[in-house]
């Protein structure tokens, strides 16, 4: 097979071929929704609309039920981010001081949490948080979106940590530092790009969970993504355009200064599995 | 010469069995002594313990006269370079360099003119402000020497600093070290399982087998006598041939040899393939027939296999020039001018 | 923080706190699930049912709906598993012989499918498939489905074949062998298990799609997770632990098939990136 | 001797500019020829277009009088070697080796005895249901070399097969290949970086620069009469001073020698290490007076770096026993036994 490749400059093909993926998939979809998310009138074959509009903008904004999701969804989003690192951090760098394959351990774990079948997992839970009563509460939603996160933000740190050498540590004690100054000086900030990546990730993740939200929180929690179904349901394309611009800007600012904060380089040692 | 460092009586068992027992060793100031041994022999764990990132079992380990065993790496006066990951890729160099002096709360002036002074005797001068990342294995490797001697330490360990550079690499890099060493008048422990390496850089080589000590001697002693069987086998080349002794004299075919050790019955005789002397024909009266294998051209040498029948093959130096005179197929008489011999158990 | 882990045997504290974690999380609810699945009578506090029955099951199964939806989940997630190993297997022996960081491009794409908000992507391609037909037909959710996996299904493959080295690929030329035997007896046998665990879990992650079927597939496309939606509103819990059991079945049949199949050290391998 | 490989003014350029041209050579039938040079010479370009893994943009290959080059590796009448990864981890080693006699359509009994007689060859007999996995690199080597050995190639191509290897391993690897050669008699290219290795494997010597041959020679001619200045700074041990020629004569300090090549101006004077003669004081009257600055043993020989001031730094290749007269700091004076003088440009 390499050699018909070869013939016709396979990188040229293979990225052309990707730039088509890439704006099938997920700039044209985007654009078509701001497109409809500013349109004030819009008959179906015309590729522009005749009005723009803020009409749904205005809309949106000033359903009280929308604005009260956004906050919860981001309160939700913040403490599930806060306390997957007190819990994952520790876990983390004990993973990284033990000898094991890390890529079997990764791998179990992935197809574990991501092929399972979380419509199973999540009713199961939904029982189970019923006799403990933590069904319809913060709590509950919270522990729901972090069995999602568990996993990334264990692996990715233990990663990173992994990369920071043990040589590394101990010639720092050799110089002088205590065990303490070794963890905030050497330790911490070599593994820190990792763990704002799995931080990041975590966040995002957290503000786009609807499913288990929908199973355990309903009907007090009520996130974007669960009010979203509703605006679909209820009112024109348009407002549900305006809304998914809403629920997707956090995310492509987060990705954007993570990419800043974070180089590209570190990022990926920071993800390599060993 | 004072003694500078001094361990007694070491011992450290690990549950898979490895480890050492029965280490002692004094080590005496501006030394450079080599732990040589192949991978598992123990001699990093000596090393280790020595830097105070293993805890032994029980023996003592002295510096200066005092004892440092209870004491953590960062109260030690040692200082280590390892095998490799020494830097920290987050801190410029001089940031790499400063640490410990910052740690040690030395005046911001000072430092500055201190890691000058360093980076110059490691041969880097002016890389202060670059990260380790843009610095060869080598130049890492150099600033990892250039911190552990900032810290002025009592005893310098190194954890086969130079194995992951190329072959010309590591040959400079024992010459750099060796200058140094002389420069600064450092007491160094340095670990290894080349043996070229350790014969060309040390003041005296400590063997080590299976986590005790098989020989402790100067390069060219251990070279030219190795103790046991063992040593003889790792340091340099060597034949091992079968020979019989009797009473004061060593008997191999046609050969005799004096007996200094008194052995008796069939004995080991080794070899260096440098005392052999190869002539053409099997006329001569002393030395056993052969006929050449294989030669093999090493640079300024050559390696000449000689199958001597049942007594095996044995590999010969000899001068290029000599090679000449020789062709594959040729019987040859070998000739042992020196010979060494150790008891068959 | 290491020599405090060290102290205490870190080995075993880790261990311990693995199977914690794993009892917890997935071992607990889904016991409790198969428990409710085959109670008959059950008052809150006991802790076991008083009566055991299958009457739920006989429910479930009874209903036409139910039935309908497995058929039309599996029926989708075979569709979806063979369009994408179509699309993807090619494209992944490309991007394996081209010399690029994998790792990078793997992390980029997964923050992107994984960190965008499926919501606002799934609206945005909804609006997008309204447009072109697509809205309630089988094609869209399998292209719906196809967007969640396209990643996995390009890059573990792509990593598996990178396994292949040229060098292999060329000495088996080099023995006499043409280019397609060469694909046929060495290429293809060597990836093989890298591409049955991505398919594997394609297979698995469209059975359990919900939020894009939804979007997408509604009212006639109804998969097994939606309908699974209808039956937690409209019937009380044990309903849903026999649903839920239904829906986790294959996929525990599947990784287990998978994992005998393909080693431990195999799809570690073929999971590594580089 | 009829010749069995013959290239002819071929040319390969990459986008990158790194490529050969111009290289023209021929390989007798049963000769051992190795292309040595620094990675990026085009050393494995000129292999790869041998063995039809690479097309060459213009010239000509001929095995056996038959031009090849317009054919794929699978119809050619050559084997390659890789330098890893030439086995398949799917199949055992039987089916490994078998693979192209099956395609061969060899009946299946032969095929038997032919995996069974090569086995034996490469001293790995009853290794065939093993896994490559179970094996050592070492092993798997050979099994590659086996599989090479079964097709009965007109040419066998090695690309660095042993540089994978740890350096004893590599050392043994290296007299089982030439055995091999000896037994079976088969024409063969191998390429390599490691000098060393070229010495001690060859025949003759294809020492490749920049994607241009620079000099094609036995290793003894190689070693003592390198054509080049790079060739003398790749070959082997080589110190580098300056020097004056006047008509018939080379001048350094208080040395002449013969002006062989006519040189004429300033000019490079090689010397080998083991050229070199050092005595103690500065009384005789040839040779250049310098301080020792360092010693090294390294095994049977050492090194002893010689501070020739302005002339900067000699390394002598000196034998051990001559080495205990010696002792850091001491005035020598270094005469040269044999040099040769490249121009300065």
């Amino acid at each position: 097979m390499l050699w018909y490749f070869r013939a016709i400059g396979t990188r040229k093909i293979i990225e052309f071929l990707l730039l088509i993926v890439f704006i099938v998939f997920f700039v044209s979809p985007l654009l078509n929704l701001v497109v409809l998310a500013f349109s004030g009138k819009w008959t179906y074959p015309d590729l522009l609309p005749h009005q723009w509009s803020l009409q749904w903008w205005k809309f949106v904004l000033q359903e009280d039920e929308i604005a009260k999701s956004i906050g919860l969804s981001f309160l939700i989003a913040a403490l599930v981010t806060a306390l997957s690192i007190v819990l994952c951090i520790p876990a983390a760098y004990a993973f990284a001081r033990i000898r094991f394959p890390l890529s079997k351990v990764f791998l179990f774990s992935f197809l574990l949490t991501h092929a399972f079948p979380k419509m199973g997992l999540y009713v199961s839970i939904a029982v189970l948080f019923y006799k403990l009563g933590l069904m319809n509460t913060l709590l509950g939603v919270v522990l729901v979106h972090m069995i999602n996160v568990l996993m990334f933000m264990t692996w990715i740190p233990t990663a990173a940590f992994r990369n920071v050498h043990s040589a590394q540590e101990e010639s720092a004690r050799d110089v002088g530092a205590s065990p303490f100054r070794v963890f905030r000086s050497i330790t911490l900030p070599m593994a820190l790009p990792g763990i704002i990546v799995a931080s990041v990730f975590t966040f995002l993740n957290s503000l786009d969970e609807a499913q288990g939200t929908f199973l355990v929180g309903i009907p007090d929690y009520r996130t974007m993504p669960i009010v979203m179904y509703s605006i679909i349901a209820d009112f024109p394309g348009s407002a549900g355009a305006v809304f998914s611009i809403i629920l997707t800007a956090p995310t492509i600012i987060l990705l954007l200064a993570a990419q800043r904060f974070v180089s590209a380089d570190v990022m990926s040692s920071g993800f390599q599995l060993k | 010469m004072s003694i500078q460092l001094s361990i007694r009586d070491l011992s450290k068992r690990y549950k898979t069995g490895e480890g050492v027992s029965g280490i002692s060793l004094d080590v005496n100031k501006g030394e450079l002594i080599t732990l040589l041994g192949p991978s598992g022999c123990g001699k990093t764990t000596v090393l280790r313990s020595i830097g105070g990132f293993l805890e032994p079992d029980s023996g003592d380990i002295l510096i200066e006269g005092r004892s440092v065993v209870k004491l953590p790496p960062e109260k030690r006066p040692t200082s280590m370079v390892f095998q490799g990951y020494n830097l920290w890729p987050h801190m410029t160099i001089f940031d790499n360099l400063a640490f410990g002096l910052k740690i040690r709360k030395m005046p911001k002036a000072e430092i500055r003119k201190a890691v000058e002074e360093v980076l110059n005797l490691v041969r880097l001068p002016g890389a202060e402000k670059k990260y380790p990342g843009q610095l060869s294995g080598g130049q890492q490797q150099r600033i990892a020497v250039a911190r552990s001697l900032l810290l002025k330490p009592a005893v310098l360990l190194l954890d086969e600093p130079f194995s992951a550079l190329d072959a010309k690499l590591r040959h400079e890099m024992r010459e750099e070290l060796r200058e140094i060493q002389t420069e600064t008048g450092l007491t160094m422990v340095f670990v290894t399982h080349d043996q070229e390496e350790a014969l060309s850089l040390s003041d005296r080589i400590v063997v080590m087998n299976h986590g005790h000590i098989e020989q402790i001697a100067a390069p060219q002693d251990i070279y030219d006598a190795p103790e046991t069987l063992y040593v003889a086998e790792f340091i340099g080349k060597m034949n091992f041939l079968k020979g019989g002794a009797q009473e004061d004299k060593l008997v191999m075919g046609r050969m005799e040899f004096p007996n200094a050790k008194r052995l008796s019955g069939e004995v080991v005789v080794a070899v260096r393939p440098e005392d052999i002397i190869l002539e053409p024909g099997t006329r001569q009266e002393a030395g056993l027939p052969g006929t050449i294998k294989q030669m093999m051209i090493l640079g300024h040498y050559a390696e000449v296999s000689v199958d001597l029948g049942d007594r095996g093959i044995i590999r010969a130096f000899q001068p290029r020039d000599k090679v000449k005179e020789l062709h594959l197929g040729q019987s040859v008489n070998a000739a042992f001018t020196k010979v060494i011999a150790y008891s068959n158990n």
